[in-house]
């Protein structure tokens, strides 16, 4: 078990916004593999269906994404919602909006369908309108927090983008606003790949976020920086794929650590093996998870 | 090979029009692949859309494609030498079983994913097809196996549902005191497999049915194409009976593009019928 | 052979600055290894020691380091200026400062000890006092650039990092301020990697630049919105490690291609190699090397 | 095993402290090593550096170390069970021949890579080993072969240097009309190094010696650790007559930390003399 925010997790692993979590079912059954707090595909103001193909490419040591944050819209997701209200295992609300009155109008409603969390995206590096303004400026974050905070009554997560020059910074922004807690980080880069035959970029949005394996260090950077600046608890997101890699974001401060693109490379069965990993590596070094946490950023133990 | 990464761009090899509607494009490519899986096919500046595999040697492949929207469209377009890419081949195929008493049932386009599996299957398999009218009949002669077709305008064969003539051959079997079907097989409109579903269910018939959704990666990560619980993708996009009862979506529910709900008929207005 | 600012390379490809450049006899080694232009590492205003060990790690799909600029200082190597005086080879000598003026300082000094091109490093990640200001900031990279411009007889290439919000602006900038190419990208992030045993960062100054095949997404982005922002050729580097990879630099809008990380996964051959493997390409697709400049902003091609 | 990305973290098994100097530290742990190459080892907190291996058994391996600055006098001051993280091995190793006239040149610490190396040559080589006083003759009976051994003080063994005997030696075999020397290894101080070359040159004799720079990643990017157009750490440590007869640095020129170059006697002040 693990406690964040004052509800009790199954397990400190959560599912990242935009896997998977597109409807009820699939978020019951990430959840029943061993998923602590699974969190839906982010919401938004109004219906948008995404870029075009190709969307998602992996590239081995991660992947590149270009949707376009497609959404059926928060008023046009009653079934789900309904779904969604019988559930057994806590949910985490993913919401954008392209203005704070829209990440109001959006956050309110949905904090009405009575999530157990609400992560704010303003972080979306994918789509050209959306999300990254907040992101990268301590003002806009402030502004967008501090508003939505003040319309839900739910816990408030901020997820955070790599692209901010001093994430630490926006952190503490997001927190004096009013955040319960951070999410970071969102997809890293853009980046580009070109097909050298076509001669064209291989994403139809021709840009994309990358995630996975090859920006764990940057995941794990970005939480470090935060854990310094900020007091409330952190979700570790980024490139982590195994027990190791999940010891190592408690260590550099996180207090939940995220998955997606892992489920790529090892399946919906990430979870249980990870948490399996975890509990390996904490058994056989004598630890418990509350006493790694930050580690990296202690010196007792140092020769 | 397999391309699960970056597109590989290859060229068409050979192109066969076997009516308005159906196009089969040829590739001199080898792919590891399994009957019922699918690659995802991209044209560089329009999009990228997921096709089964409809033939299948150790240096050849071929995708059968109906023309119905833009990429559909744009496909059946294009010429020999014209580059597309491709990634997978992705998804669970068919199981393939060796028993004789086996039925496999093809609607409209739903012939492509099983043609290469009715080559892989024992010949004493009872096959029926059916389309809208005789010239929708894909592959008309492509293997030497008795065919049970029914058309809607009755242009050719039974006119009616294949449903109608799976039904009939199961009574038969039943009265005749001949072994019944080990497994049915079946591709087409998802209200077809759903009914070939039904049937095979009071029959306590076991059987196999290739999904469609909106797909995006392919490889069960952006969460696009999901069923129910399950990730069209990845966990399919052939199902079988076991699964398909714990799938209430299965015929039902369908997401758009943008992720929205919807019934299944109004999502799957667009394919093999 | 490949024209350049009006002087002929052997080749289109250049030595990135900080790898090997440490003396003379190494640089005119890697030229004659098929290298066109080599580049030496970073010279600072004052004798500087770096960070301390680890400072370079192989993260297996890309690198990250922290050296920390280490220098003799730009007056402390008249053995080295007088080795190189007497060179065969065409020489990008880079400099870096904290100030304008001490940039302007090295720059004067260093541009009398005759090299072909001077690269301002405007876009160092890995040193908490140095570089770093410029190459995020339209202003300071437009003062910095014009600055040294002002003092050197030598054309001025401005070495960019992808921490940039808008790389294409920070091009922009330093086009207009007299630069006459862009060379990008510096190493990405910054990132980190905790080894969990040791329960601490691996690298003594524990955040590094990110280098190699993993960046090279973002490289090729970068590369991209450059091409689109300004007419002043650009030098294409990170991650590159082949032939087709440098195809793709040329596609995104690169007139040569620069290596770094690539002599550590193929070793000094990889310039012939790379050579070879581009020469190859073109030849099977009748292109020559100008041809494909920029053809991925082209739309021609499409079907 | 091979450690060429992030560090492995190991502990140390065994300490045998040789003297006021040398100290070798054990580890129970199996590295794919040729005699010769050496590993970076990180002490989290304090830095990490080059050591060549000076026992390599399949399940175990050791590193000898001179007591004398910030890292080396943590490094001896560590005890069983401590963690310390290393890489490699990297470079390139000794090439051992089959001759038995070889001739194996070993000053102070310098004894350390060539260990493993004597251990695998011919019985019959001749063996030189010099050292300040008999104190720091590092593994007195760690073979049984005869050493010809030379102190600075005379406190064992012949008074002088070792390219005394080793000239000695060659004159010898020349009047005697024994077979000269085929290959002289040698490692220690670069200057004794550089004087064992320069004999060998003038008696035609092709020797190999094992260089020494400031080292940073120790895989040949960073540029630390060059030596005139060589890259230490992956060309070297060890090199050949060919080589050292086009590397005018070789006992002239080293880089600081900083890149600073400075003449090998005010960079090396610090080593194995
Ligand atoms: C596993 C798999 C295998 C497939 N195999 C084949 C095959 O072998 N042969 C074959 O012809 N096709 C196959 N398809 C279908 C194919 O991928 C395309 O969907 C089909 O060709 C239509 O694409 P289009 O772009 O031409 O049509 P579109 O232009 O995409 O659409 C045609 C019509 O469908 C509707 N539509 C399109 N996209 C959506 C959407 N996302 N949501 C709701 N409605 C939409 C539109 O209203 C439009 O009127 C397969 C699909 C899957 C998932
Ligand atoms: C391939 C290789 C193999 C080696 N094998 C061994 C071995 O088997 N055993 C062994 O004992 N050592 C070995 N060394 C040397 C070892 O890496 C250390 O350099 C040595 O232990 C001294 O390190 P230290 O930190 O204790 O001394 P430091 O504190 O680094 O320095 C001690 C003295 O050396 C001087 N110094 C230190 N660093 C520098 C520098 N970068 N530039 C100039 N002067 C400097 C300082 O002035 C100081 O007074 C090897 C080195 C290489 C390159
Ligand atoms: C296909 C895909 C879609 C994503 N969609 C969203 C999204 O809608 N909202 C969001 O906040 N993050 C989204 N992300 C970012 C992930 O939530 C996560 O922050 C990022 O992928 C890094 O984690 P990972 O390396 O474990 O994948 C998406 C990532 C991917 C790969
Ligand atoms: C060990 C190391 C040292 C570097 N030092 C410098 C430097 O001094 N100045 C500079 O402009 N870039 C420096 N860089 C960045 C490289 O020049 C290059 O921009 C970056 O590594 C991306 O290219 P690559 O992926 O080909 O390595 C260094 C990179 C590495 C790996
Ligand atoms: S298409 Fe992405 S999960 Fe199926
Ligand atoms: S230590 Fe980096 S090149 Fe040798």
């Amino acid at each position: 078990m693990a406690d964040f925010l004052g509800k009790q997790l199954t397990t400190p692993l959560v599912l990242a916004s935009g896997i998977l979590g597109n409807n009820a079912d699939i978020l019951a059954r990430v959840h029943a593999a061993g998923c602590g707090l699974v969190t839906m595909k982010s919401i938004g103001p109004a219906p948008r269906d995404g870029h075009n193909n190709p969307t998602v490419i992996d590239l081995g040591c991660g992947m590149i994404n270009a949707v376009g944050l497609p959404t059926p819209g928060y008023d046009h997701m009653d079934a789900e919602w309904q779904a969604l209200a019988g559930r057994t295992f806590p949910l985490n609300a993913s919401i954008y909006g392209g203005s704070v009155a829209e990440f109001v109008q959006v956050a309110q409603f949905v904090s009405d369908q009575g999530p157990d969390f609400m992560e704010i995206n303003i972080s979306c590096p994918n789509s050209e309108h959306h999300g990254m303004l907040f992101g990268v400026d301590e003002n806009a974050a402030f502004a967008v927090t501090n508003a939505v905070k003040k319309v839900i009554s739910v816990p408030l997560i901020a997820k955070l983008t790599p692209a901010a020059p001093d994430i630490g910074k926006i952190a503490k922004a997001c927190e004096d606003a009013g955040a319960d807690a951070i999410c970071a980080i969102n997809t890293a880069g853009p980046g580009m790949i070109i097909d050298i035959e076509a001669q064209m970029p291989v994403l139809a949005f021709k840009k994309g976020g990358l995630s996975g394996p090859m920006i764990k260090p940057v995941a794990v950077r970005c939480v470090y920086d935060i854990y310094r600046a900020v007091s409330i608890p952190i979700i570790g997101l980024g490139g982590v794929t195994t027990g190791e890699d999940a010891v190592e974001m408690f260590m550099a401060g996180a207090t939940l650590v995220g998955m997606g693109s892992a489920v790529r490379y090892r399946g919906i069965g990430v979870f249980d093996q990870v948490n399996r990993e975890l509990a390996d590596w904490l058994n056989s070094h004598h630890f418990t998870r509350d006493a790694i946490i930050g580690a990296a950023h202690d010196r007792r133990h140092i020769p | 090979m397999i391309a699960q990464h970056t597109p590989v761009m290859i060229k068409v090899a050979e192109k066969t029009v076997h009516n308005a509607a159906y196009t089969t494009l040829f590739f001199d490519f080898a792919v590891d692949y399994h009957p019922g899986q699918f690659i995802m096919v991209w044209i560089p500046g329009v999009d990228e859309k997921p096709y089964s595999l409809s033939f299948h040697s150790p240096t050849r492949f071929g995708i059968t494609i109906e023309a119905k929207g833009i990429f559909s469209r744009r496909a059946v377009g294009l010429s020999t030498g014209d580059l597309v890419g491709i990634r997978g081949p992705f998804g669970n195929g068919f199981d393939i079983i060796s028993s004789p008493h086996t039925a496999v049932v093809a609607g409209g386009c739903g012939m492509a994913p099983l043609a290469p599996l009715v080559a892989r299957l024992h010949p004493e398999l009872f096959f029926i097809q059916g389309a809208r009218t005789r010239e929708f009949i894909l592959f008309p002669d492509r293997f030497d196996v008795t065919r049970h077709i029914t058309t809607d305008d009755g242009s050719l064969g039974y006119k009616g549902l294949v449903t109608d003539l799976l039904a009939a051959e199961i009574r038969r079997r039943n009265q005749e005191k001949i072994p019944g079907f080990d497994r049915v097989y079946a591709c087409g409109p998802e209200m077809m497999m759903h009914a070939v579903f039904t049937l095979c269910e009071t029959h306590g018939i076991d059987c196999r049915v290739s999904l469609e959704r909106y797909m995006r990666c392919g490889f069960g990560v952006c969460g696009a194409c999901v069923c129910s619980d399950r990730v069209v993708c990845k966990d399919g996009p052939v199902f079988a009976s076991e699964q398909l009862r714990k799938m209430p979506d299965f015929n039902r529910t369908a997401l758009l593009k943008s992720g929205r709900a919807v019934p299944v008929t109004e999502y799957a207005s667009w394919r093999c019928q």
